[in-house]
C-alpha cells in the first residue's frame, strides 16, 4: 500500500497518545502509593526489625446480593478485630490497613484477589463461598500470601485442590462436619432412632456446598438409622440465589408425604424457602433440619421462623454459646460487636474476628523467636498446629494431612425457638458435639471421593449406633 | 463510506503487539499486579476481533459470543478433567473444532436472520450452554467450575514448576504470540476478496444477491471464523485464570465483548483490540476509585454511545490530532528521521 | 398426582405467568412503538419490588399496623408512582434519544442502563436483601382440596388478570389502542398521518413502566428482593418474549404462560434441566417461527 | 398555494435535491415527472417533513412549514400517500380510514362518508384487513385515507405504477373528482404516458433539479427531455 508509511505514523502517534493517556490515568490512581513506597518510605532492610509501613490486610466477602446476610456480618467481624488491634497500637506497632474487595463468582473473585496482591497486601482474610476457596487457594499458594479463609469450608479444598498447603488456612469447621452435625441433631431431637421408616426430601443449593451437605447428611442417616429405614422422596437442586419461587418444590415435597426436609439452603434462599413453606403449610406435615439456618445475622432470623426445627449454625458458633457467664471471652466479644455494629455476631463474624487475632498471635510469637518481623514462609510454622482461644472456644489449626491447615473447633446444633428477650428466633437447647468424633482424624488414609469424611464414616462408624 | 485509515494496517498490529510486550515488564516493576490485566486484555482482544468480524464487516450483532468463549474454555477444562490432556495447543485445537461445529449448527439457522433476531438467537445459544454448565454438576462441576493445572506449551515446555510471576510472564508472551498471529490473519481476512464481499453484503444486501453472491453462505463462514477466534480466546483464557466457570458463557461476558469493541471503535480494525486493552484497565481503575464501579461503567457506556460513537480510535480523526500528525510528519521530513 | 397437588401446580403456574406477563407485555408495548428491546425494563420490576419491601417494613407496618387493605393498597400505589417517576426521569429520555438509532445502539445503551440501575439500588437500599411478607401472611390461606394454599398468590393472579383485561380493552376498544396498534405496524406512516409519535412513545414507556412496577410490587410479598433480581427476571421474561413474539399483545400472554408451564413441568420432571428446557423451547420457536407464536401482526 | 422554494437536501453526505422549486394551487393536479432516482420521492418527503432541507423553504398559503415536524404539517392541511402505500396491514380498512380522520381532527363518520363517496367500491371490503387487499384496492384505500383527512393538498407518490389501464382510468377519474372539490394534488410519476392520462402540466425533475415546467406534450418535443423520460420521438 502506498500510503502505508503515513498510516504507520498515524497509527504510531495514535498508539502513543492513547497509551500515554492510559498510563497517566493509571499513574494518577496508583502513583501516590507507588511514590510513597519508592521515595518516602525507606526500603525495608535487614536492620529494620519491624517495617514502618502499615500492614495491609485484604478483606473479601460477599457483601452484596443474596449472600449478603452471610458475608456482611463476617466482614464486620474482621473489621472489628482490625479496629480493636489498631486502637491498641497495631501489631508490633504496625497499623493495619484494610484493602476491601467484593467476593462474587469464582472467576471475578480470583481476579479481585490478584488485584489485592497487586495492592501489596501482606495477609488476607476472606471468602464465604465454597466455590471460591478452591479457586483462590491455588493462587494464594503461588503468590505466597498468607490467606485465612473464614468460610467456604468444602472438604475438597485441603483434600484435593491443595492437599499440601503452605499459605492458605481455613478457620471455619470443615464442611463435612456441617452435614454430619445437622443429621445427628435431627436424629437426636426428632427421636428418629425410634421410627420404623423415615421419608426424607433433600433441597440444597446446586454447588459444592449443597452437594457436600447432601452427601454427609445422607451417609449419617443411612449409617445411624440403617439403610433400609431411610427413604429419599425427592432431591432438589435450585441454583444458588437463582430461585425465588419455591412453590413448585414445596408442592412436590408435600405430594411425596415427606417426614424430614433436609436442607442446606442459606441466606436469601433459606428465607424465601421457609416463608413460602410456612404459607403452604409444609411445616405442619414435615420437620425440617437445616445445616445453616441460623448462620445469618441473628436478628434477621425473624420471629416468624417456624419453631422446633433443627437449626444449624454451620457446625460452628452461636452468639449465646459458650454461655457468657462461664466463658467471658464470648461475652466481651458479643458486647463489643454489638457496640460497634448494633447487632449480634454470627459464626462468620466470630471466624473472621478470630482469624485476624490468630495472625496477630502468630506474628508476635514469631517475633519473639526471630527477633524481627517474620517473612510469610517463616510465619507458617507459627500458625501450623497452633491453638487460640476465640469467642467460640478453642480453635486448633491442623498441621498434618489429611486436611492440613484446617481449623477445628467443637460443633453445635440446636432447636429453633422464638425468644421474647431478643424478639427474634434463636438457637436453643444447644447440642455440643466434640469435633474429633465427627471428623477424619489426623493421619487417616482413605479414599477422598466424594470426601474423606464420607468414606471415614462409611468405613468406621458402626451401623445403627449414635456416635455421640 | 469514509475510509478509516487509522488503525487499519498491518503494521499497527505489530506496533500494538510490541507495545504490549514491552509494557509488561515496565508495568510489573512500577505497578505490580497490574501487568496481569495486560494478558487478560490481549486474550479478550482476540475474542473481540472475532466479534467485530461479524459486527462491523458482516453487519450482524452477536449478543452471545460468550457461547464460543465458554466452549473454548470448557474444551480445556474437560480435556484436563477427563483425559488429563495438558498440551495447550491440542486443547486450543479442540476448542476451535467445537466452536466451529457449534457455529455451523447455530449458524445454519441464525444467518437467515438479522438485527435483533440474530442477536437473540446467539444470546439464547449462549444461555443454553450456560445452563448446561451450571446444571450438569457431575460433568462440569456446576458453578464451582473446573480447575486448570499449569499447561504444557509448545508440546514440550512444561510450566508446572514455574513460580507465580514467572508463569504469568511466560504466559503473557505466549498469549501475545497467539494474538499477533491471529490479528494478522484477521487483517488478511477482512482485506481479502472475502472480506470485501462481506462488506458489500452488509451495505447493500440486495446488490450482493443480484451479483449472484450466496449471502447466507458468506455469513455462515464469517460466523464460523468469528466463533473460532472466540473459541481460541476462551481456551487461552483458561490457564491464566486457573479456573473455568459458567461465567465464561454468561451473557454478561457477551455484553463485555460488545462493549470492548464499541469502546475501541468498531469501524476500525484496531478498535476491538484497543477497546479490550483499555477495558480491562478501566474496570480495574474504576474498581479502585469506588465500590460502585458498575455505575461508572454504565455511564461510560452511555456517554460513549451518544458522544463518541466511533469509540476511542474515533478521537484520532479529530482536527487537533490530525494537525499534530501533520506536524510530526513535517518534523520527520525536516530532520529525516 | 393427587388433586390438591395438581391444583397447586396449576395455581403456581398461573402465579408465575401473571408476573411474567406483566413484564413481557411492557417490553412488548415499548418494542411495538419504538422497535427497542429495552433490557433495562426488568430493573423497573426490581424497583417496584424494592419500594414495596422498604416502605412496608419501615413505614406502613409501623404507622398503620397490619390493616390488610392498607397493607395491600398503599405500598402498591406508592411503588407504582415511584416507578413511573423514575422511569420518566431516567428511562424515558434515554429511550427517546435512542429511538431509531439501530439495534446495536439500543441494546448496548439499555444494557448500560440496567447496570446503572443495579448500582443505584445498592446505593439506596444497601446490599442486604429486603423482604416484606406482611401482606402475604395477613391474607392467610385458602383450603385447596384439603391442603392450604396462600390466598395472596390467588390475589396476584386475579389482579394480573384484571390488568391484562384492562390492557386488552385499551388496545382493542379505544382510539389510543388503535393508534398504538397502528404505530406498532408502521410508526412512520402514523407520523405522516399526523400523530405525534414522540408523545406516543412517552405514553407507551410510562404504561410499560407502570406494568413492570406493579409486577415487582405484587411479587415482593411472596419472596425477598436482592441485587441481581433484574437479571434473573429479564432472562425469563426474554424467553417469554421470544416465544410469544416480539411486539405482540397476545404473544405476551402466550409467552408468559408457556414459560411458566415449562418451568413448572421441568421442576416436576427434570429439575436439573429447568433453564436448558426454557431456552431450548425458545430456540425451537425461533427456528420454526422466528416472529414468535403471536408475533408479526403488530400489537 | 403549496410552495417549495429552492429546496436543497442532502442524505448521508450526498446531495439529492439541488434547488427544487414548485407550486401547487388548490383545485389543480400537478405532476412531478422524472426517472427513478431523480429526486421525486425525496421532494415529496421533504415537503412532508421527513427530510430537513439544507436550504430552501416550504410554505402553504404563505404559512411557513419548513421548521414544522411531520405530524404538525397534517394540521395545516397536507396529507400523504407514500410510494409503497403503507396501509396498516393488521387494521381493517375502516380502522385505517378512521385513524387518519381522527388524527386530522375530523368527525370520523363524515370522513368515511366522503371517502366512500369518491370510492364506493371500498364499501365492499370495509371490514377486511389491509394485509388481504389487492394492489388496486390498496391504492384506493391509500387515496381514501388521505382524503379522509380533509386535506387542502395531497401528496401522492408513484400511485399509478404497475396498474392495469382500467384501474388507472378509475383512479384518474377519482383524482379529477377530488381536485374539482378544491384539493391541490401533487403526484409523482416516472411514466410519461400514465402521467399524460391524468394531467397535462408537469414539472420534470432530473438529478435533483427541475429542468422543465409546463405542458408535457411540449416537453416531449424537446429531444433532450424526451430521452430523459425514455420516450422515442417519432421521426
Amino acid at each position: 500500500m502506498s500510503v502505508s508509511r503515513r498510516d504507520f505514523l498515524r497509527g504510531l502517534i495514535g498508539g502513543l497518545i492513547l497509551g500515554g493517556a492510559a498510563t497517566a490515568l493509571g499513574l494518577y490512581v496508583a502513583a501516590p502509593e507507588w511514590f510513597r513506597r519508592r521515595f518516602v518510605e525507606k526500603p525495608v532492610t535487614e536492620v529494620e526489625r519491624v517495617p514502618a509501613r502499615p500492614l495491609k490486610i485484604g478483606l473479601q466477602f460477599m457483601t452484596r446480593g443474596g449472600g449478603a446476610p452471610w458475608g456482611d456480618p463476617t466482614f464486620k467481624g474482621a473489621m472489628l478485630a482490625v479496629e480493636e488491634i489498631n486502637a491498641a497500637g497495631g501489631i508490633l506497632g504496625r497499623r493495619i490497613e484494610p484493602v476491601i474487595k467484593d467476593e462474587t463468582s469464582p472467576d471475578e473473585t480470583v481476579r479481585e484477589y490478584k488485584a489485592m496482591i497487586g495492592e501489596g497486601i501482606e495477609f488476607y482474610v476472606g471468602l464465604i463461598s465454597s466455590s471460591n476457596t478452591p479457586a483462590v487457594a491455588p493462587v494464594a499458594e503461588e503468590a505466597g500470601i498468607i490467606s485465612f479463609f473464614v468460610d467456604g469450608c468444602t472438604d475438597i479444598l485441603f483434600e484435593k485442590t491443595v492437599p499440601d498447603p503452605k499459605f492458605s488456612f481455613r478457620i471455619t469447621n470443615i464442611q463435612s462436619a456441617d452435614g454430619v452435625t445437622a443429621a445427628l441433631g435431627a436424629i437426636k431431637f426428632f427421636n428418629l432412632m425410634e421410627k420404623d421408616k423415615v421419608r426424607i426430601a433433600h433441597i440444597h443449593p446446586d454447588y459444592a456446598y449443597g452437594r457436600n451437605a447432601h452427601a454427609h447428611m445422607q451417609i449419617v442417616f443411612e449409617k445411624v438409622l440403617g439403610r433400609d429405614r431411610v427413604e429419599v422422596v425427592e432431591e432438589f437442586w435450585p441454583g444458588l440465589f437463582r430461585v425465588t419461587d419455591f412453590g413448585p418444590f414445596i408442592t412436590k415435597m408435600m405430594a411425596g408425604r415427606t417426614d424430614i426436609v433436609a436442607t442446606s439452603l442459606w441466606a436469601m434462599d433459606f428465607i424465601n424457602f421457609y416463608k413460602q413453606a410456612l404459607a403452604y403449610g409444609l411445616f405442619k406435615v414435615a420437620k425440617v433440619v437445616s445445616t445453616i439456618s441460623h448462620g445469618i445475622a441473628p436478628h434477621l432470623v425473624e420471629s416468624d421462623y417456624p419453631e422446633g426445627f433443627v437449626a444449624g449454625v454451620h457446625a460452628n458458633y452461636y452468639f449465646l454459646y459458650p454461655e457468657h457467664e462461664s466463658y467471658p471471652l464470648n461475652k466481651i466479644f458479643v458486647e463489643n460487636y454489638r457496640k460497634r455494629w448494633g447487632e449480634y455476631p454470627t459464626n462468620g463474624s466470630e471466624g473472621a474476628y478470630t482469624a485476624v487475632y490468630l495472625y496477630k498471635a502468630a506474628v508476635e510469637r514469631a517475633y519473639g523467636a526471630l527477633g524481627r518481623w517474620p517473612e510469610a514462609d517463616e510465619l507458617i510454622k507459627f500458625i501450623e498446629g497452633a491453638s487460640i482461644y476465640g469467642p467460640a472456644g478453642i480453635l486448633t489449626i491442623r498441621a498434618r494431612r489429611p486436611n492440613k491447615h484446617q481449623g477445628y473447633k467443637n460443633a453445635i446444633v440446636g432447636i429453633s425457638k422464638v425468644d421474647p428477650r431478643y424478639g427474634f428466633n434463636i438457637l436453643a437447647n444447644p447440642l455440643r458435639i466434640p469435633i474429633e468424633r465427627i471428623t477424619v482424624p489426623e493421619g487417616w488414609e482413605g479414599r477422598e471421593d466424594p470426601t474423606m469424611a464420607y468414606n471415614w464414616i462409611r468405613e468406621t462408624w458402626r451401623e445403627g449406633e449414635l456416635p455421640v | 463510506m469514509v475510509r478509516r485509515e487509522i488503525g487499519n494496517n498491518i503494521r499497527s498490529i505489530v506496533i500494538v503487539a510490541v507495545i504490549a510486550g514491552l509494557l509488561y515488564p515496565v508495568i510489573s516493576s512500577i505497578m505490580p499486579g497490574w501487568e496481569v490485566m495486560l494478558t487478560y486484555g490481549i486474550i479478550l482482544a482476540i475474542a473481540a476481533l472475532g466479534f467485530n468480524l461479524l459486527f462491523n464487516y458482516t453487519g450482524l450483532l452477536s449478543f452471545g459470543h460468550a457461547a464460543f468463549v465458554g466452549l473454548g474454555a470448557y474444551a480445556v477444562g474437560l480435556s484436563v478433567k477427563y483425559i488429563g490432556l495438558r498440551i495447550l495447543e491440542v486443547q486450543v485445537l479442540i476448542g476451535v473444532l467445537l466452536s466451529a461445529l457449534l457455529a455451523l449448527i447455530v449458524g445454519f439457522i441464525a444467518v437467515r436472520y438479522r438485527g435483533i433476531f440474530f442477536a437473540i438467537l446467539m444470546l439464547v445459544t449462549a444461555q443454553i450452554l450456560w445452563g448446561f454448565y451450571v446444571k450438569f454438576y457431575h460433568i462440569t462441576g456446576g458453578t464451582d467450575g473446573i480447575r486448570i493445572p499449569r499447561p504444557t506449551l509448545f508440546f514440550i515446555y512444561d510450566t508446572t514448576g514455574l513460580g507465580y510471576h514467572a508463569f504469568n510472564m511466560v504466559y503473557h508472551y505466549y498469549a501475545l504470540l497467539w494474538f499477533t498471529v491471529l490479528a494478522i490473519i484477521m487483517w488478511y481476512i477482512v482485506n481479502s476478496p472475502f472480506g470485501y464481499t462481506l462488506r458489500v453484503i452488509k451495505d447493500a444486501e440486495t446488490r450482493a444477491v443480484a451479483l449472484g453472491v450466496n449471502v447466507n453462505r458468506y455469513r455462515l463462514l464469517a460466523l464460523v471464523i468469528s466463533a473460532i477466534y472466540a473459541g481460541i480466546a476462551g481456551a487461552l483464557y483458561a490457564p491464566i485464570n486457573r479456573l473455568v466457570t459458567p461465567d465464561l458463557a454468561y451473557w454478561t461476558l457477551s455484553g463485555k465483548i460488545v462493549f470492548m469493541s464499541i469502546l475501541g471503535g468498531t469501524m476500525y480494525f484496531l478498535g476491538p483490540i484497543i477497546g479490550a486493552l483499555t477495558y480491562v484497565y478501566l474496570e480495574t481503575i474504576a474498581q479502585r476509585i469506588t465500590i460502585h464501579w458498575y455505575l461508572i461503567l454504565g455511564i461510560t457506556i452511555i456517554a460513549i454511545m451518544f458522544f463518541m460513537p466511533r469509540g476511542l480510535l474515533g478521537l484520532t480523526e479529530l482536527e487537533g490530532f490530525k494537525k499534530m500528525a501533520r506536524l510530526f510528519s513535517a518534523l520527520r521530513l525536516q530532520f529525516k528521521f | 398426582m393427587s388433586l390438591d397437588t395438581l391444583a397447586r401446580y396449576i395455581l403456581d403456574t398461573f402465579f408465575f405467568a401473571s408476573l411474567i406477563s406483566l413484564i413481557v407485555s411492557g417490553l412488548n408495548i415499548i418494542y411495538g412503538v419504538m422497535r427497542i428491546v429495552n433490557l433495562a425494563h426488568a430493573s423497573l420490576f426490581t424497583l417496584g419490588a424494592y419500594t414495596v419491601a422498604w416502605i412496608t417494613a419501615n413505614y406502613i407496618v409501623k404507622i398503620f399496623g397490619s390493616n390488610l387493605i392498607l397493607l395491600l393498597v398503599l405500598p402498591l400505589t406508592i411503588a407504582v408512582i415511584v416507578t413511573v417517576l423514575v422511569s420518566l426521569v431516567m428511562v424515558t429520555p434515554l429511550l427517546r434519544y435512542s429511538y431509531g438509532k439501530g439495534d446495536a445502539f439500543q441494546l448496548i445503551v439499555t444494557f448500560a442502563l440496567l447496570i446503572i440501575f443495579e448500582e443505584l439500588f445498592q446505593i439506596v437500599w444497601g446490599r442486604m436483601p429486603l423482604a416484606a411478607n406482611d401482606a402475604f401472611f395477613a391474607m392467610g390461606t385458602v383450603n385447596l382440596f384439603g391442603s392450604p394454599y396462600p390466598l395472596y398468590k390467588v390475589f396476584v393472579i386475579i389482579v394480573a388478570f384484571l390488568i391484562i383485561l384492562a390492557l386488552w380493552l385499551l388496545t382493542y376498544r379505544t382510539y389510543l389502542g388503535l393508534l398504538l396498534r397502528a404505530t406498532s405496524m408502521d410508526s412512520e406512516m402514523v407520523q405522516a398521518l399526523g400523530a405525534n409519535v414522540i408523545r406516543l412513545i412517552v405514553v407507551a414507556i410510562i404504561t410499560a413502566s407502570l406494568l413492570a412496577g406493579l409486577g415487582g410490587a405484587l411479587y415482593v410479598p411472596t419472596a425477598s428482593v436482592a441485587l441481581g433480581l433484574s437479571l434473573d427476571v429479564l432472562i425469563v421474561a426474554f424467553v417469554g418474549l421470544v416465544i410469544g413474539g416480539l411486539g405482540s399483545f397476545i404473544g405476551s400472554l402466550i409467552g408468559a404462560l408457556i414459560v411458566s408451564i415449562f418451568r413448572t413441568l421441568s421442576i416436576y420432571f427434570f429439575p436439573e434441566l429447568e433453564l436448558v428446557i426454557l431456552f431450548t423451547v425458545a430456540l425451537i420457536v425461533l427456528i420454526f417461527k422466528p416472529e414468535g407464536i403471536g408475533g408479526g401482526k403488530g400489537w | 398555494m403549496l410552495k417549495a422554494e429552492g429546496l436543497h437536501v442532502s442524505i448521508s453526505g450526498v446531495e439529492i435535491l439541488r434547488g427544487v422549486t414548485l407550486t401547487v394551487a388548490r383545485g389543480t393536479i400537478v405532476c412531478l415527472l422524472g426517472r427513478n432516482g431523480a429526486g421525486k420521492t425525496t421532494t415529496i418527503k421533504t415537503i412532508m417533513g421527513f427530510y430537513k432541507p439544507v436550504k430552501g423553504r416550504v410554505t402553504i398559503d404563505n404559512m411557513e412549514l419548513t421548521s414544522k415536524s411531520v405530524h404538525e404539517r397534517v394540521k395545516y392541511g397536507v396529507s400523504y400517500a407514500p410510494e409503497d402505500l403503507r396501509i396498516f396491514p393488521w387494521l381493517t380498512v375502516e380502522e385505517n380510514i378512521k385513524l387518519a380522520a381522527k388524527l386530522a381532527g375530523r368527525n370520523v363518520d363524515e370522513a368515511i362518508e366522503i371517502a366512500l363517496g369518491v370510492f364506493p367500491e371500498i364499501r365492499g371490503f370495509l371490514k377486511r384487513q389491509g394485509f388481504y387487499l389487492s394492489g388496486g384496492e390498496k391504492r384506493m384505500v391509500a387515496i381514501a385515507r388521505a382524503l379522509a383527512q380533509n386535506p387542502k393538498y395531497m401528496l401522492l407518490d408513484e400511485l399509478l405504477e404497475g396498474l392495469a389501464p382500467i384501474v388507472v382510468e378509475r383512479l384518474s377519474k377519482a383524482l379529477r373528482e377530488i381536485a374539482s372539490k378544491g384539493v391541490g394534488i401533487l403526484i409523482a410519476e416516472s411514466n410519461v404516458m400514465l402521467a399524460k392520462r391524468i394531467v397535462d402540466e408537469a414539472y420534470i425533475i432530473e438529478r435533483g433539479e427541475i429542468i422543465y415546467s409546463g405542458s408535457i406534450d411540449k416537453a416531449l418535443e424537446t429531444e433532450n427531455i424526451a430521452r430523459i423520460l425514455g420516450v422515442k420521438i417519432k421521426p
